[in-house]
């Protein structure tokens, strides 16, 4: 039993709690559940000891608890997957599990063989894939997550608190994790689980408790609350999702695509052919026409991450022919792209995405510097036509910010992906490449960026974007991709698709080839 | 016949003047000379006295540095039957000749003339460096000549920082010339480039001071700046060229297998000043 | 409390003068000792001004120092074969230029540590302005017009404290104002991000180092003049100062970030305890010991201020 | 492809010996001559192992090379005060010890940077020095039991030889096989992370530091020991090299992390590219240049192998 009474939190004059109180029973699957900046990750690192609460007190089976510092709490038995990736690159899977914990030894040092061995048990018990062997920073997201998933996993924990654990994960390895987190509670653990998919929630949780700028607004069971009620206690009033999302091009349906499809009789925009990540692999070919929306979807490690950040031009072992509007580009070049109008947002965004010592103002204008020139043809930038486009930019796009210099670090994840893809938001794009856009962003703001896509489509923007959310693909997508193991496996509109069909694609060429 | 010469001061310019003439009087003698610089590192001249040894020189010449620093390499190159000549050294085991200006005299020397100008009173500024074995004898000379010398008083030091000499005395003695002024009747100077620097200090913060600098060496833009009837009035030149042209003799004698009358030889020094270059300033 | 930690070391500096003003009211304190420190700092700052542009890529240039004895080499070298004031100041500038491009383009292709780069590219100018110079202080042939550059007073200001001036407003300018300084702190920041952001990262590399040995060589031309000789190895002590005075700095105003209001601040601390040790006359190995005291306390300054928020 | 990337700095090393091998086959590559380098290279080694801890924080000790010259300094004035060999060992590796120690504390708890804190460091124990040393070298009062653990050989190895392969086991051994080391590379990978997953950071850096510079003062003793001397700022030029040293053993072996097989191959890479070029006779001024030269090339060559993975 974990209870959390009236706990506050301030960063300098940013109330980040307001008096939080939550009961999170044994036995049960308890989501906490919010808006972008709502809270619930500062919450956590209460619970972890990163953070000291200023105010009110923190339980654990009736007897106070106030970490002071991580181990404190590591030591009560509280098992985090923080919403960030924490992880030392350079480090193996098995090494990076035992960081802060006693090593095994034998004889006094280190004994390698015992923890790999554990390590790869703990794995193999949950049914999860990875490569154990190789350092962390060659894993993709996805992969560091589950490493994240599984360190948490190695010993018996009394409380476990994952924060959006699933936010990159596909719906396979989400599946397993549903699997462990079920089994975990029906061994009497205490399950804390942050996440806005609100599908999963319902899925899993037992209880919920919803925060709302810092405050508790709403708890009690799943079962007697709707998706709606949740939206709306997250909300704060009646929030009609559908209106949000509507699309820009009247009378084209709501939430469920298809949106017409555009004409198909131009050429496409961005056309591959025997386009590959690296010049061992086979090239592929596909194409993207203006005002799509393309879906690429698949499982984890298939290779959507590789392949977008190829068409983006950042990886100069890519090999083969890529047109942009019938003109030829090379393989590798991102200011080019830039040039030509293609904007991408990577999908780790603390790692590859944003600066994150520097403030909004900078992270923000970084790829867009020449729109902010005192002078045309000299460049200086003009920070009072930065500071005004900036402002009415991320109004724009809800972002919920103190001041222009903070520290882009200390928004919450939610509202920093809304920034890495609102700056790319411009005049001059045609092509939008984006990498699990709505990664760890709460329900509304995903409606809105939806609603984005669809707005730039019908303005004639190409949207071409990786998700591991189904949910998200069929519900945005005019056309769905499928990868397997580097392979486009099924490529066709999305109402003539059943989602089988498209989790077909995504594991049938795995099976043929394992 | 090949000579290795080895410093850890090639960029002194006293120690270069010197590898300078070695070098020019050996090639006439048909010698090859490799100059090894170890950047005032002890343990790497300790590792390239082993190398040159190893490589089998005909004779190791040692310039500026006290080979007790270095001992045992010195003793095991003599003990190889390479002849270890110092120049500008100390005698130690293992060391066939030591050829150099007592720096003891030379600090003397400095003082004496220094003193002697400025009619046996007034106030010093001095400039020096304890770290170089060398350079210390001339304090510690100064010190004995301030004994004797009742009316000439200290009033500011300063420990002159390698490399950049000249630019850290010239900010030392800017600093001094604003804090007392007329009050420094003269600068003693370790070496030139201090002194050099402290006369720089002087000319750009107070043209009219009467303060006399000298120094050690002959430092060929000192020799100049004397010349030019600057407050640099004197400057102790040791024999470098001297130093140099005996060490090759000694060494082709020993080549020859002679040995060396005596294991330490001392070339004179004198005093350059206005006089002694022949220059009249009024 | 939020000022302490703005402008903690700022108050630094302030309580060090202060200290010094009251041990030593007529020799620090004067009016022309001040004006005179500023001139003191001004090679320094130079110098630190230019590692700015390489700390801000989190990167390092240890050639710095050996730059600063090239350029007074190769500049009196230059005067000597007969070359113009003007010329020899603008070939200076460029070899200086060069050394910096060319460390910058192994480190941003090849990525080379730019430590081990610019320490071996700091060997190699050594070795070449030692082969110019031949190891001898050159002194000759310097025009006095060139030597006017670095000495002497514009209407009460020494001029090196004035190139000091630009050369503040030149790094703040550049690093502040201009997108190549934006995409430098943004590659020092996350290099990853900045290149997926579509920053040019060889250029900004090759830009930020070059323009850093170009910082130096003016300061190398500048102690020349100053000195009327050049030494071949009379800059290589600015090496680890100018980074004293750039961390100094980074730790200064702007949260961590060099920047060059900061530098100059760092270079002012480093000068006035230079300074004021020397004129209470303390023994040199208590300045030491002074110094780093001092540098450390600036430093603690700041972080109390922050710890207190 | 992939054992150019990996062992291409080793196979750096073995081009370099090839080199010189024929041009000097009978200076250089004697088994005497190749022997007697591994002596050389050895306190440069030791002392690089001892930077190897504080690169594998991520941070940087720039007081290494005054205490180098400090334990030279101590110990013969203990000697001198008539302590024995065992006691005047154990006070200076002591006093290296505690130099680290206070400059990690200050690194760990108020996050003043290393760069700075430990030049500040390096200023206030070389100020320290000189005043125990008066500035002069110490000659006198070593005991010839104390001059042995430096010079000598034992089986036909050398004693310094013996002591550097002692200190790359210690350092693997500490980085590979024990907690400390693996928490130390943790906070140098990412400190946040390791904040987070509870590791304690304060405890780790203080002993990285700490380690570093015991290991500076071990060099410091071993120096005095095989030269019979001991000089105030003898071991300052220690300071760069042993950077590079490390910075050539990170680029080796293991992907861009501080290990200590590839930091002794650095030094072994700096010590034969230096006994080289003097036994060859090549002019000092090229030395520099082709040791900068051999330095980048060295460096180059795992990334050739890279590049084509
Ligand atoms: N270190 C910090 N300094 C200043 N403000 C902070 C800091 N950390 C969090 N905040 C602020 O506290 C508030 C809550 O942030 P938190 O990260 O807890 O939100 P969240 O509920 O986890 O959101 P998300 O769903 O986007 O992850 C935000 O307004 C954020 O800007
Ligand atoms: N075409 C490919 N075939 C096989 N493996 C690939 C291919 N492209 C990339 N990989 C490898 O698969 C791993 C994951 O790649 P990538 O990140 O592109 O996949 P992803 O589908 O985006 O997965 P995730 O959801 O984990 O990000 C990487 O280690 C990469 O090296
Ligand atoms: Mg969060
Ligand atoms: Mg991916």
């Amino acid at each position: 039993m974990l209870e959390v009474e009236g706990v506050t939190k301030r960063f300098g004059g940013v109330v980040a709690l307001d008096g939080v109180s939550l009961r999170a029973a044994a036995g049960r699957v308890h989501a906490l559940l919010g808006e972008n900046g709502a809270g619930k990750s500062t919450l956590l690192k209460c619970l972890s000891g990163v953070h000291r609460p200023d105010g009110g007190g923190m339980a654990l089976s009736g007897q106070g608890f106030a970490p002071a510092n991580p181990t404190e709490s590591e030591q009560a038995g509280l098992r985090f997957v923080h919403q960030e990736l924490n992880l030392v690159p350079g480090f193996t899977a098995y090494e990076n599990a035992f960081v802060g914990r006693p090593y095994p030894r034998r004889g006094g040092v280190i004994d390698w063989a015992t923890m790999r061995s554990r390590f790869k048990a703990v794995r193999d018990r949950h049914g999860l894939d990875l490569d154990i062997d190789v350092p962390v920073a060659r894993l993709s997201v996805a992969k560091c997550q589950i490493v994240e998933i599984l360190r948490a996993l190695m010993d018996e924990a009394r409380v476990l608190v994952l924060d959006e654990p699933t936010a990159s994960l596909s719906e396979r390895e989400a599946a397993t994790l549903h699997g462990i987190i079920r089994q975990l509670a029906s061994h009497g653990c205490v399950v804390i689980l942050v996440s806005h998919r609100l599908d999963e929630v319902f899925a899993i949780a037992d209880d919920y408790t919803v925060l709302r700028n810092g405050c508790t607004v709403g708890s009690g069971q799943v079962c007697d609350i709707d998706r709606s009620g949740v939206v709306a206690l997250m909300a704060g009033g009646a929030f009609d999702l559908e209106r949000v999302a509507a699309p820009a091009a009247a009378g084209a349906p709501l939430l469920h695509p298809p949106l017409l499809h555009p004409p198909l009789l131009h050429p496409p925009l961005l056309q591959l052919s025997g386009f590959s990540p690296s010049p061992v692999r086979d090239g592929l070919d596909l194409s993207v026409h203006a005002g799509e929306i393309v879906g690429l979807y698949g499982v984890v490690g298939s290779g959507r991450s590789s392949l977008l950040k190829s068409i983006w031009g950042a990886n100069p072992l890519a090999r083969g022919g890529l047109t942009l509007d019938r003109k030829q580009l090379p393989p590798a070049g991102i200011s080019r792209r830039i040039r030509e109008g293609v904007a991408y947002v990577p999908e780790d965004r603390r790692g590859r995405g944003l600066v994150m010592q520097h403030s909004i103002l900078d992270n923000v204008l970084l790829p867009r510097l020449p729109l902010y020139r005192a002078m045309r043809r000299l460049p200086v930038v003009s920070w009072q036509l930065a500071r005004r486009g900036v402002r009415k930019l991320l109004g724009d796009r809800s972002v919920k910010y103190g001041r222009l210099g903070d520290r882009i670090s200390t928004l919450s994840g939610g509202n920093q992906q809304k920034i890495m893809i609102g700056r790319w938001v411009g005049p001059s794009c045609r092509l939008f490449l984006l990498d699990e856009p709505t990664r760890g962003v709460d329900v509304r703001s995903k409606a809105e960026i939806h609603a984005l896509c669809r707005r730039l489509a019908g303005e004639g923007t190409a949207v071409l974007f990786v998700t591991s959310d189904i949910e998200e693909l069929v519900m945005l997508a005019q056309r769905i991709l499928v990868m397997a193991h580097g392979r486009i496996t099924l490529d066709a509109a999305n109402r003539d698709l059943s989602r089988q069909d498209i989790v077909h694609a995504a594991f049938e060429t795995t099976k043929e080839l394992t | 016949e090949d000579i290795a010469v080895l410093t850890p001061y090639l960029s002194s310019v006293a120690t270069n003047e010197m590898i300078e003439t070695f070098k020019t009087e050996s090639a006439a003698k048909g010698w090859t000379v490799n100059v090894v610089d170890t950047r005032g590192d002890f343990q790497q001249l300790a590792s390239r006295v082993e190398d040159v040894a190893n490589a089998g020189v005909k004779a190791i010449v040692l310039v500026s540095v006290d080979p007790n620093q270095i001992g045992d390499q010195v003793a095991a190159a003599a003990d190889k039957g390479i002849p270890v000549i110092v120049l500008d050294g100390a005698l130690a085991k293992g060391v066939a000749i030591n050829i150099t200006t007592d720096n003891f005299a030379l600090g003397s020397l400095l003082s004496d003339y220094l003193f002697k100008a400025m009619g046996d009173k007034g106030n010093i500024v001095k400039f020096f460096h304890s770290a170089h074995p060398g350079v210390r004898q001339r304090e510690l000379a100064l010190d004995k000549a301030l004994g004797e010398h009742p009316g000439i008083k200290v009033i500011a030091e300063h420990y002159v920082q390698v490399p950049g000499p000249i630019d850290n005395a010239r900010q030392a003695m800017e600093t001094f010339v604003r804090q007392y002024g007329d009050e420094i009747n003269g600068v003693w100077a370790a070496w030139d480039e201090p002194a050099i620097g402290a006369l720089l200090a002087i000319q750009s913060d107070k043209p009219d001071s009467k303060a006399l600098i000298a120094g050690i060496d002959g430092n060929p833009q000192a020799i100049d700046l004397i010349k030019q009837c600057s407050n640099l009035v004197a400057t102790v030149r040791q024999d470098f060229p001297g130093i140099a042209r005996t060490a090759v003799k000694e060494i082709a004698a020993v080549i020859e297998g002679k040995k060396p009358e005596k294991s330490e030889i001392f070339v004179s020094a004198n005093v350059i000043d206005r006089a002694s270059l022949g220059v009249s300033c009024n | 409390m939020t000022l302490v930690s703005r402008f903690g070391t700022l108050l630094g500096l302030g309580v060090i003068v202060a200290v010094f003003s009251v041990l030593s009211p007529h020799g620090f304190a004067q009016g022309s000792n001040l004006i005179n420190i500023t001139q003191q700092m001004s090679l320094l700052a130079i110098v630190a001004l230019g590692a700015a542009f390489v700390m801000s890529l989190s990167e390092f240039d240890l050639s710095i120092g050996a730059v600063v004895s090239m350029a007074g080499i190769v500049s009196v070298t230059l005067f000597g074969s007969g070359w113009g004031i003007l010329a020899t100041v603008i070939i200076t500038l460029g070899a200086g230029f060069a050394v910096g491009c060319i460390s910058g383009f192994f480190v941003a292709i090849w990525r080379v540590p730019s430590f081990i780069m610019t320490l071996a590219m700091g060997t190699i100018v050594g070795g070449m302005t030692f082969w110019v110079s031949g190891g001898a202080t050159l002194f000759s042939n310097i025009p006095v017009g060139f030597r006017d550059i670095g000495r002497g007073y514009v209407g009460g200001i020494p001029v090196l404290t004035l190139w000091a001036v630009a050369g503040t407003l030149f790094v703040a300018f550049i690093l502040d104002w201009t997108e190549l300084g934006r995409r430098i702190l943004a590659i020092g920041g996350n290099r990853e991000a900045a290149r997926l952001a579509g920053v040019g990262v060889v250029p900004a590399t090759v830009w930020a180092f070059g323009l850093c040995t170009l910082m130096a060589a003016l300061a190398g031309l500048l102690l020349t003049a100053r000195l009327g000789s050049a030494h071949p190895t009379g800059g290589n002590g600015f090496l680890l100062q100018a980074y004293a005075a750039a961390y100094l700095g980074m730790t200064a105003f702007r949260d961590g970030q060099p920047n060059a209001a900061g530098t100059l601040l760092g270079a002012a601390i480093i000068a006035v305890v230079a300074n004021g040790l020397t004129i209470l006359g303390v023994p040199n190995y208590l300045q030491d010991i002074f110094t780093g005291l001092i540098i450390i306390a600036s430093v603690m300054v700041r972080n109390f201020g922050r710890a207190a928020d």
